[in-house]
């Protein structure tokens, strides 16, 4: 069990728990939730590679993580934006009821 | 003053030409109503250029060295393309300085003149619009040191005198007069142009002096003399005999002289200037400073030959015709023609001294004529034909006088006028020219019959009793006309100083030689004989013409004393010998006819042939679209709708929930993972 | 080694008033030593007390404070203030303490009971921990960080999350709006507060606070302190910073969410008791915290004013300052009225925010051209330009009609 | 004049050294179980306080590994703004139908588990066979702020300005959406 292994599980189940919620949840707030989680588990791989992985001089780890954070905090809020104008319009916001967009 | 202006003479020089045509530029922008300052602005524009040509001419007036004449040679590259670059640029030597001299002293008194006479005319800004580009152009063809720029300012000279002929452009005739100037000088400008193209593939040069490679520099001429064209003829005479051309047209001789009579209807100071001392000139002057060309195969080469006899027969022509005329100004037009036929002799017989000392009398004493004329017309209110004026001594007395000076100068009135030491000069030439006595004896007969139709108009216009009382009391002109005759007419006298064999300065300083005083040249044989001619020819002709005319009759459309006598040669005279019929005849009768069988052609031949093809075209069109519609449309309106079933099969699969889909992609994703897991473990 | 010895050897300075401070710590850290404690268990034990000393100094600050809020404002509006609990009023935190401990604990029955608790401790936790991390005197820095500066901002972004709890908690419509609000005050207030420190960090070139302290020593000229108030880009950046942090602390003219005059108490309505004791701790705590951070960055922390005062504790300075900078806090609050929640926001978006990102080249331009007086030249007018066109284009969208006094005649 | 030596890493405030498992030991459970609860409650709001939590104790699980600049960020960007923009929009849609959500629970757990459950077991195959990493961990890392920037202007500067215009995007887009269509955003104070 050397603390590599263990982030590697913690990132692992934090995916699937974000993917989990994903595709569970009908309020589409709470599927951001889900994404935000799925990007975390993917940072926590990041740091955990960077910190107990092959010594890495220029940092590309934290780095990336920085970079990754600043899109998700970008991508929350599109998307809330998103759902709030949605909202607005439908009155809603369960996934299942906003399904007008099919063939 | 001229070693202080030395320095900045070269672009000095520019402003010569350079300030007339920006005054004409700025003339085209100033509204008509302004004619005031655009006559101010070309008065003064032309001032300071005659001021910097005079100032030019002290420079050139000392040579340089002993036989070798002053000479000032700028030249700038216009444009480069490749290794060969086109260069232009000003000259200044005695020719050109005497030249620009002149044109610029002239044109400022006749520009303060056409100020009086064109007061009541409507567009007077745009006159003197024209005429400001006139100088400059001209000054631009006097000036020039390539030929190039030669050509081009002989264009645009050609250009102006069209816009001045045609300024009455409301009158038809005017209108018909400039288009047939500018036609006529075009033919002779083709022959300048293919001379100038010839001279440049032969001699890389257009440039006159550049620094010993330019074209009438010893080595270029050397190279033109040395190549022989198809009939034998040295290519320098085959270029000159082009270049001849040229000056024909553009100065009027005998066969492509019909315009320059008919140009008088324009204004009269555009003929004064244009047609009488600078735009006619420019053709002797083309000749006169391309003359080492003309000149290389001694005094009696082709082209000299040439211009010899074209100057002959084209002063007698001209002198005939103009006894019969009954206009003031066409007179003076064939007077003019005439003398340009002197001015042709004096450079094929007697070399360029003595045609550019012609010339510049000319100019002074045609232009005084032509303005004396002008002032008539004025003072007439506009009447034109001789027939009805007479008696006018009493009530113009001033202009008489100047008309009378006039008259003298070009009629050749011994030892004061100039008019007689030019053509004395000629005469002289002409005379011991090695190529025989053709020439000579043309102008001598030439010279005849001008003292003979200068007097005879001189009798009917200002003596006898007024023929025509209706010609409604006529009136001395205004001061602003006067001042300009009187100048001029100074100007006609005092330029006999500078051309008497007793001290020949002009043709020394021409040939760059210093002047020397010998009081006894006059006392020569030779000399003496040839002003015994003079004087004879000239009492000869005013005396017959005063024995023809001097009763004059009291009624205006009594015929001319010398029609009964002559009767059918007067008609053929007056009628300058059917030139004009001969030309419709000869010239446009068959381009007509040309015209009408092309048109001819096209309407019978092409157009049905076009309709044809389109029709066949048509059908084949109509057969394609058929079979297109039924064959190939219906065969793919069926393939679409299979494709179009099995895709609505296929939508139901969207059902529009999201969450939908990413189950279906994280089953689609595990489903491979595994798959490829299971293949490599 | 005996503890006599130990303490001789931990040598003079402790004793001196520079290490006052310091001293319980120091002291706890040799006790134990002494006594043979783990190497963690020393610095832990040790942390504690300094978090302890931290704490008690700005409690009893926080005791003083509100009577001397009530003490001033009374004074400004003409009037004496609270002068019944003890001599001149001393004892009426005392009183008000007894007060809140006293007070029933209303839990309202749509409640979530445990976000409800949470909500104030979550409030002042990020204050204590925010107050840690500044350093007080050149031997007393709680907590020193090399990330001091970015560690402060990151517990500043807590609070927000807390007066969400606390409003949603409550389960009524009241809080709801007013945590809206706070929240949505505290979010546009944060930007112009980090993009001014932004300037001070630039020029420092470091993120941690005792650094940037010790980068404002030296006088220029003998008697100006090289604070960074006193550069251009620092007195845009400091005024824009005091204006945030007034707004960060929800102090009076940006009073929004819990203006009593328009929705009760905000996000407060619904405590009682000691919780809402807490929330008032967790305000003013964060006031000492935020006007600290603002005094080490542009003041220059606990750098003396004026040369020459060596034997002065550099402590004192730091409290020193921290008064003029509360006091001045009392007089905005006694002077200036409450600003609409719109104008509040354009204020923030419309002309501090421009302001602090025009900060940043101005510093930058001063740091590469070496702050001398070409430093002056070039930033003064690249900062004064906008500045005069901003406030004179806002004064006029602010400025209150001209309101006219009729009298009545006497 | 000498101040203290800055500490510097949070992490070493408690002096433990940076490869010891016990604060992973302790962190993670903590993590799974908030995210769990944040996939799993049934009110929103509890939900996404229960994700601010998760991401706040991954920001700690950052701090004590020794990444603290990247903690700290973490810490502002998700617990502070993040967490607060999801609440923020549950405030303002107010789901409250929870009953429903627990009624329709079972299906579409049962329909989610089926198609996470694979991923799950690709993942933990990945994971397992990873083993034989070289043990680079060193006792201190080399992770300065300034080291940071210097690396970020230099290597990634291009990538710094494409966030950076991506940001401000995002920013105006966000602001466009939100803005009542049509009509410009009125303040009472302009009536």
């Amino acid at each position: 069990m050397t603390p590599l292994t263990i982030l590697l599980t913690l990132s692992t189940f934090l995916f699937t728990l974000g993917l989990l919620a994903v595709l569970t949840r009908r309020n589409a707030i709470l599927i951001l939730v889900g994404i935000e989680l799925m990007l975390n588990a993917a940072n926590v791989n990041f740091i955990a590679f960077w910190r107990y992985g092959p010594p890495d001089p220029d940092l590309t780890g934290p780095l990336f993580v920085l970079f990754s954070i600043a899109i998700a905090a970008a991508e929350a809020a599109v998307g809330l934006a998103l759902i709030l104008m949605v909202f607005r319009h439908t009155r809603s916001t369960d996934l299942n009821r906003l399904d007008s967009l099919h063939g | 003053m001229a070693e202080a202006l030395h320095p900045y003479l070269p672009c000095l020089l520019w402003w010569v030409p350079f300030l007339p045509l920006l005054a004409g530029g700025i003339i085209a922008f100033l509204p008509n109503r302004h004619g005031r300052l655009a006559s101010k602005v070309a008065i003064g524009a032309l001032l300071v250029s005659c001021l910097i040509a005079m100032a030019a001419l002290a420079c050139a007036l000392k040579p340089v060295a002993e036989g070798e004449p002053y000479r000032l040679a700028t030249s700038l590259t216009w444009f480069s393309y490749g290794d060969v670059a086109l260069k232009v640029g000003l000259v200044l030597d005695p020719l050109s300085a005497a030249m620009a001299a002149m044109v610029t002293f002239v044109a400022l008194w006749i520009f303060i003149y056409s100020v009086g006479y064109m007061e009541t005319e409507a567009r007077f800004g745009r006159f003197f619009g024209f005429l400001s580009l006139f100088c400059g152009a001209m000054l631009l063809v006097v000036l020039s040191n390539s030929l190039l720029l030669l050509f081009m300012a002989w264009e645009l000279v050609g250009l102006a005198s069209y816009m001045l002929i045609g300024f009455y452009f409301e009158k038809p005739t005017a209108a018909a007069a400039a288009q047939k100037a500018f036609i006529t000088t075009r033919v002779g400008d083709l022959a300048f142009f293919l001379g100038l193209i010839w001279l440049y593939r032969q001699s890389g040069t257009l440039l006159f002096y550049d620094h010993g490679h330019g074209l009438l520099e010893s080595e270029v001429l050397h190279s033109l003399a040395g190549a022989a064209t198809l009939g034998g003829l040295a290519v320098s005479s085959a270029t000159a005999l082009l270049l001849l051309v040229g000056a024909m047209g553009k100065s009027g001789q005998v066969p492509l002289h019909t315009w320059l009579p008919d140009a008088m209807e324009g204004p009269t100071p555009v003929s004064a200037l244009i047609h009488a001392a600078t735009m006619v000139a420019a053709g002797v002057f083309l000749v006169a400073r391309t003359y080492p060309i003309f000149g290389i195969g001694g005094l009696e080469s082709v082209p000299l030959t040439a211009a010899a006899w074209v100057g002959g027969i084209t002063a007698l022509y001209a002198a005939l015709v103009a006894l019969a005329q009954t206009d003031i100004k066409r007179i003076l037009a064939y007077s003019t023609v005439s003398q340009l036929g002197f001015m042709m002799v004096a450079l094929g017989a007697g070399g360029v001294a003595p045609a550019m000392f012609h010339l510049i009398a000319h100019a002074f004493f045609k232009a005084l004529l032509f303005l004396s004329a002008g002032s008539v017309i004025h003072g007439c209110h506009g009447e034109q034909d001789i027939r009805r004026m007479g008696g006018l001594r009493a009530a113009m007395p001033k202009t008489f006088i100047t008309y009378a000076v006039g008259m003298m100068a070009l009629a050749g009135f011994p030892l004061v006028f100039s008019g007689f030491w030019s053509k004395e000069a000629i005469l002289h030439g002409a005379m011991n020219w090695p190529g025989g006595y053709g020439p000579f004896l043309l102008a001598v007969s030439a010279a005849l019959l001008t003292a003979f139709y200068m007097t005879r108009q001189v009798l009917l216009v200002f003596f006898g009793s007024p023929r025509q009382p209706g010609v409604h009391h006529p009136h001395e002109s205004p001061p602003v006309m006067l001042i300009p005759l009187y100048v001029l007419a100074t100007g006609a006298v005092l330029l006999s100083i500078v051309g008497t064999p007793i001290w020949p300065w002009f043709e020394e300083w021409i040939h760059g030689g210093s002047a020397t005083y010998h009081a006894g040249a006059l006392m020569h044989s030779e000399a003496l004989r040839l002003i015994g001619l003079s004087l004879v020819i000239v009492t000869l002709g005013v005396g017959a013409s005063w024995a023809v005319y001097r009763r004059g009759s009291t009624d205006s459309r009594a015929p001319d004393p010398l029609a009964g006598p002559l009767g059918g040669l007067w008609k053929f005279l007056e009628q300058a010998m059917g030139f004009d019929s001969l030309y419709d005849k000869a010239v446009i009768g068959p381009l007509a006819f040309v015209a009408g069988a092309v048109d001819a052609l096209e309407r019978q031949v092409l157009v049905p042939l076009m309709a044809a093809g389109e029709s066949c075209i048509k059908g084949f069109g109509r057969w394609t679209g058929a079979s297109d519609e039924q064959g190939l449309n219906e065969g793919f309106n069926s393939l679409c709708a299979g494709l179009q079933n099995s895709a609505d099969s296929a939508s139901l699969s969207q059902t529009g929930r999201p969450q939908g889909y990413l189950r279906a992609i994280g089953l689609g994703v595990s489903v491979l993972l595994i798959v490829y897991f299971w293949l490599i473990a | 080694m005996s503890l006599l010895d130990r303490l001789q050897q931990a040598a003079p300075a402790l004793w001196s008033p520079e290490w006052l401070p310091r001293l319980p710590q120091r002291l706890v850290e040799i006790l134990l030593q002494y006594f043979g404690a783990p190497g963690w268990l020393v610095t832990l034990a040790g942390f504690l007390v300094a978090a302890a000393t931290v704490v008690a100094v700005f409690l009893s600050g926080f005791a003083l404070l509100s009577l001397v809020e009530r003490k001033t404002l009374a004074r400004i509006q003409n009037r004496i203030g609270p002068n019944r609990a003890g001599w001149f009023g001393i004892l009426q935190p005392v009183a008000d303490g007894i007060k809140m401990l006293t007070k029933e604990d209303i839990v309202p029955a749509k409640a979530e009971w445990f976000l409800h608790l949470a909500a104030p401790i979550l409030i002042v936790v990020p204050s204590i921990l925010a107050l840690g991390v500044i350093p007080y005197g050149r031997e007393w820095v709680p907590v020193p960080l090399e990330l001091g500066l970015l560690f402060f901002f990151a517990a500043g972004t807590l609070t927000e999350l807390s007066v969400f709890m606390a409003g949603w908690a409550s389960g009524s419509k009241f809080p709801m709006l007013g945590a809206m609000r706070a929240i949505s005050q505290m979010v546009s207030y944060e930007l112009p507060l980090m993009i001014s420190a932004l300037g001070v960090i630039m020029v420092t070139g470091s993120l941690s606070l005792p650094a940037i302290v010790a980068k404002q020593a030296g006088f220029h000229l003998g008697f100006i302190p090289a604070w960074n108030l006193f550069t251009p880009w620092g007195l845009s950046a400091g005024l824009i910073f005091y204006v945030a942090s007034i707004a960060e602390a929800n102090r009076c003219p940006f009073d929004l969410p819990e203006g009593e005059s328009e929705i009760v108490a905000g996000h407060m309505t619904e405590y009682s008791g000691f919780k809402y004791a807490l929330f008032f701790m967790g305000e003013y705590l964060g006031l000492f915290a935020i006007s600290g951070l603002g005094i080490t960055l542009f003041l220059g922390g606990w750098q003396a004013p004026l040369p020459g005062l060596g034997c002065v504790p550099s402590w004192l300075w730091f409290f020193a300052k921290m008064v003029v900078v509360i006091m001045s806090y009392l007089w905005i609050r006694g002077t200036f009225p409450r600003v609409r929640i719109d104008q509040l926001m354009r204020f923030a978006w419309l002309c501090l925010i421009p302001m602090a990102l025009l900060t940043l080249p101005a510093a930058a331009i001063w740091h590469y051209v070496g702050g001398g007086l070409l430093g002056w030249l070039t930033t003064v007018p690249l900062l004064l330009i906008p500045w005069v066109i901003l406030t004179v284009l806002y004064n006029r969208r602010m400025a209150p009609a001209t309101r006219t006094y009729t009298f009545a005649e006497s | 004049m000498v101040w203290t030596r800055p500490i510097g890493r949070i992490g070493r405030i408690f002096s433990l050294s940076y490869l010891s498992m016990t604060p992973l030991l302790i962190l993670s459970p903590l993590i799974l179980l908030a995210a769990l609860g944040a996939v799993w409650k049934a009110r929103p709001v509890h939900a996404a306080l229960l994700l601010a939590l998760s991401l706040a104790l991954i920001a700690v699980l950052y701090l004590t590994i020794g990444a603290d600049f990247i903690g700290l960020v973490q810490f502002m960007v998700y617990v502070g703004a993040v967490a607060v923009l999801i609440v923020f929009s549950l405030l303002i849609t107010r789901p409250g139908d929870e009953a429903e959500e627990l009624a329709r629970r079972p299906r579409s757990v049962v329909t989610g588990l089926v198609c996470t459950l694979p991923v799950l077991w690709v993942l933990v195959h990945v994971v397992s066979r990873l083993g034989n990493l070289p043990a680079g961990a060193v006792e201190n890392p080399v992770f300065s702020v300034a080291h940071v920037g210097q690396v970020l202007f230099t290597r990634y500067a291009p990538a710094v300005l494409v966030v950076g215009v991506l940001l401000t995007a995002v920013m105006i887009g966000a602001a466009l959406f939100a803005r009542e269509p049509g009509k410009k955003p009125q303040c009472p104070s302009d009536s």
